[in-house]
């Protein structure tokens, strides 16, 4: 497998094409922006936790194939977390798309297809956007 | 496709490092000049030998080293007077780069002479060096800042100039050409109708010294900004052009040591200009890499850098047209060697991921022109070309945009 | 008089091209240290490496080489905070030297957060550096300028620093080690005596880095400043420290590309501390450069370079006691190696030309802190010492001056 | 002769030892100050010029040996010269000291002892303080 095949994996673009969790949600709701200033790339997360779990959670946003489809991962993984079940996921995903991931990637379902991006430091960025967006919500929520 | 070209890329490349042998980067197909462009033996040399041999601070005697430092750094500004055809070289203030060149225009002649009412005139395209000083300004004073908008095809109409400068118009900011649209604009005629209306004009050369002839007296602007890393030569260092009695009425920017002549607790006298915008010790090695720079551009004569980058532009603007679904942005065919465009749907940051595999370098995204951007519909691709490139690169580059349409053929 | 060193300087020597048999000032005995430094070759070459194997504009993704140089850049970022005991490198700003950091701090902190009736504290010792900006802060916002005066034998005492001190001072200037007088100033008890009073303490360490260890938090300032060619590295970079929420709290200094987030006609969102102060296309060769000439600093080790500069110093004011009418300024012993004297009635311009014809190189003059020259009663001559300095060089010093005696004898 | 003997001639140290015309005017005079901010230097000249001529001519100030014996030779040259020949004895002056000077020094007396400034680029500016603030005051007089 080329890097660059690696990096578009079928998996990435169809979530690109077809993105999971598109949308906004009503209030009660947590907003949250994610902004690239030098690409433009954008990602808005909405979110609503129940009794410390993500009872629904979307997202909304313009940018490149591999924000877009990592935002979309991301709804889809994080529907019915708890929140420190969420905390720890981004810290794994972080971790995958810098290269550092210990463990067992199997459990990581589609995300584990962001490894990818390990070998371009320059869309790190791109990956991590949906993810530090979320983080900065779950603060937060305390 | 047969189009004849007046000088040899490869003669020019053997005298860059980059495009060497041994070079870890030789594969590399640069096509990010607006960004920063490569550096020939002959400034990093400069610079090492100056290091080397004559190291010392400027201007502050006492030993022969000194002495010799301090000319080095003023033979550079005479160097770049005589490269702008300014008048004198007291009218070139080294500062680190276009930003800084303009954030001291802003700030210290613009806090001066510019008051609450007055307006600012810039263009859509600036870059944000060319626009967030002005906007700072504006609020700071309560001046207003006036957008002269673009055509569709990325121009400036000189009309639309007429009915935006009233007696109140302080300044035009424009850039010479257009960091993203290529667009080589008028800016001698800006001036003059500038100038008419009782407005000074500022020129943002960034894009544009390295490219075709730059005569600030020709163009008879008021404040001319450019950068050293842009035009072969080293970071850290830029100047800023003005005419001499606006140098001397401006107040200083950054104070400190060697821009002053008497520091009592009661009482300062500035020196004159340029040093009096010179504070602390300046970017002396830097100085003497610009110097070499304009002397490496010399040597290949502006006038033919300027005719072999309009051939090799119309070679690009040829083979971009034949990409299927490829949008390029700015005017056709007058335009200076930039390129930004998009390419159907897919994202520029995934063209620039596609084309780096390939070892094409180019940018994406806003370009440090965000309402541009806007105005352009979102991020875009840029490639952007400089002496040393020719058609094998713009064929790499092309090539690399057809295996980007196939991986995301069905995006 | 048989002193033992630590350290042998012929070997320090080795590493530097201007001391090398075919270097043009291989006969120089350069005592002009306070001016700036020489470089090793470690420093050179980082550089010319950098230019010829990894140049690229930094941040503006899109390309490989672009990744490697803002890797790069960041790296440097790193390894300052790390040689000043920073607690992340977001709290390190690369400026262009001292003087623009401290421009910028008495700009943008200054005009934000001191208002009419506050009050600012700068020593009589200032480098105009340090004082200029605090001067022109002050004039601007109705804030009183208060003066700390220094001791006949050139020390400050911090019993002045009390009287001074009220709630209505906001920050406390002082350099970490005098230009001229070669004082060591307690930076940490004046840093602790400011924050019991509310105010804030700048540390000026362009004379110190190179020559001691320099800790931001033992010494807990809030702001730190040094120039990267003073400490054996290149002209244009120099360096802002300053704690993360006074950062935060800032507003921005030069405005432009690269320290902004988003940008429309109507709204302006800066990007986070450290970008939100480098606007423009930041000093990148020097970057690399200033880690290479840490690297060198602490490959000899700071503890090591301070006792043998120590040693170094004990000698020099040994052998400067001997010299007839030699008047020298500053503390006796302890003291950093900045030694400024007088001698006779010579003249200090004098004095040093007679030296420089005997190929050591020192300075005259008011050494940019015109207020302290008054003091002293004008101009002095000035020699200061760097690690490749040792007694053959104070040695060659001291027949000099008794040359200068010679021919200026019935002065 | 070695250069720094060329510098500091005898004549020169006799100058700054014993300066001539060494002093100031009562009015009408003009007054003109030169400053050499990096070193201290300084030169104050009074000057009464009367029926297009140099009248009388004095100099105070403190600086280095160079610039205060330039001073004193200046005034000395310039008793009683008128302002055209002051002009071009000025001119003269100045390229003597920067290595360019042409034609016959014998003329010079004393002042082409300055000459040995040449060989010390950081040194021109400490000789030709006085000769610029006297250029000065007599662009005051038209
Ligand atoms: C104590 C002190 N502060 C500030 C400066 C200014 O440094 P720079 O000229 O590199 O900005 C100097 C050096 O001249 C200095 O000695
Ligand atoms: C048109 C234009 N103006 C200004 C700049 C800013 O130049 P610098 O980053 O060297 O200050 C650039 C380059 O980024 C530019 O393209």
């Amino acid at each position: 497998m080329t890097t660059l095949n690696e990096l578009y994996q079928e998996i990435i673009l169809d979530h690109y094409r077809q993105p999971r969790g598109r949308g906004e949600l009503e209030p009660p709701k947590i907003t949250q922006e994610g902004f690239n200033p030098s690409c433009g790339d954008e990602v808005i997360l909405d979110l609503r936790a129940r009794d410390g779990r993500i009872e629904d959670i979307r997202f909304r946003g313009r940018g490149c194939s591999i924000s877009q489809a990592s935002a979309s991962m991301l709804t889809e993984a994080m529907q019915g977390k708890t929140l420190d079940e969420a905390r720890a996921l981004i810290q794994q995903v972080l971790a995958l798309v810098k290269g550092e991931a210990e463990g067992d990637l199997d459990t990581l379902g589609d995300i584990a297809a962001l490894a990818g991006v390990r070998h371009f430091p320059v869309r790190v960025k791109c990956a991590t956007l949906a993810w530090h967006a979320l983080d900065e919500a779950l603060e937060q929520l305390g | 496709m047969t189009t004849t070209f007046t000088l040899d890329a490869r003669e020019i490349r053997r005298q860059f490092p980059f495009f060497q042998p041994h070079s870890e980067m030789r594969s590399v197909v640069y096509l990010d000049n607006a960004a920063t462009t490569q550096k020939p033996y002959a400034v990093i040399e400069a610079v090492s030998n100056f290091w080397a041999h004559h190291n010392a601070n400027v201007h502050r005697g006492g030993h022969g080293a000194g002495a010799k430092a301090s000319e080095l750094y003023e033979a550079a500004r005479a160097r770049v007077a005589q490269f702008l055809n300014a008048r004198e070289p007291a009218e070139i203030v080294f500062t680190r780069g276009t930003t800084e060149a303009i954030n001291l225009v802003a700030s210290s002649w613009g806090e001066a002479f510019v008051k609450a009412g007055d307006e600012i005139i810039v263009t859509e395209m600036e870059h944000h060096a060319n626009l967030l000083p002005w906007m700072r300004l504006a609020e700071k004073q309560g001046a207003h800042l006036k957008v002269w908008r673009i055509t569709d095809d990325g121009r400036l109409n000189l009309d639309d100039l007429e009915r935006l400068l009233t007696e109140r118009t302080r300044l035009v900011a424009v850039s010479h050409i257009s960091n993203v649209l290529g667009t080589v604009n008028p800016v001698a005629a800006i001036c003059q109708r500038a100038h008419a209306a009782g407005a000074l004009c500022l020129v943002d050369a960034a894009q544009s010294v390295a490219h075709l002839p730059v005569d600030v007296r020709a163009t008879d602007c008021d404040f001319l900004a450019f950068s050293g890393h842009k035009a072969y030569g080293p970071t850290g260092i830029g100047v800023l052009y003005a005419k001499r009695a606006l140098l001397e009425a401006t107040p200083p920017y950054h104070v400190g040591g060697g821009m002053v002549q008497i520091v009592r607790w009661d009482r300062l006298v500035w020196a004159e200009p340029p040093a009096k915008f010179e504070a602390g010790t300046p970017p002396i090695g830097e100085a003497v890499g610009l110097h070499a720079a304009l002397d490496f551009i010399d040597a290949i004569g502006r006038d033919a850098i300027e005719r072999y980058e309009r051939e090799l532009t119309a070679y690009a603007l040829e083979r971009l047209q034949e990409v299927p679904d490829l949008r390029l942005h700015g005017p056709i065919p007058d335009r200076a060697g930039i390129f930004a465009f998009s390419l159907g749907e897919i994202h520029p940051h995934d063209i620039a991921t596609v084309l780096d595999t390939r070892d094409v370098a180019i940018r994406s995204g806003l370009h440090c022109a965000h309402p541009l951007g806007e105005r352009l519909g979102g991020a875009t691709a840029r490639a952007s070309l400089a002496i040393y490139n020719d058609t094998q690169h713009i064929d790499a580059l092309i090539d690399a945009l057809h295996e980007a349409r196939r991986i995301f053929g069905r995006v």
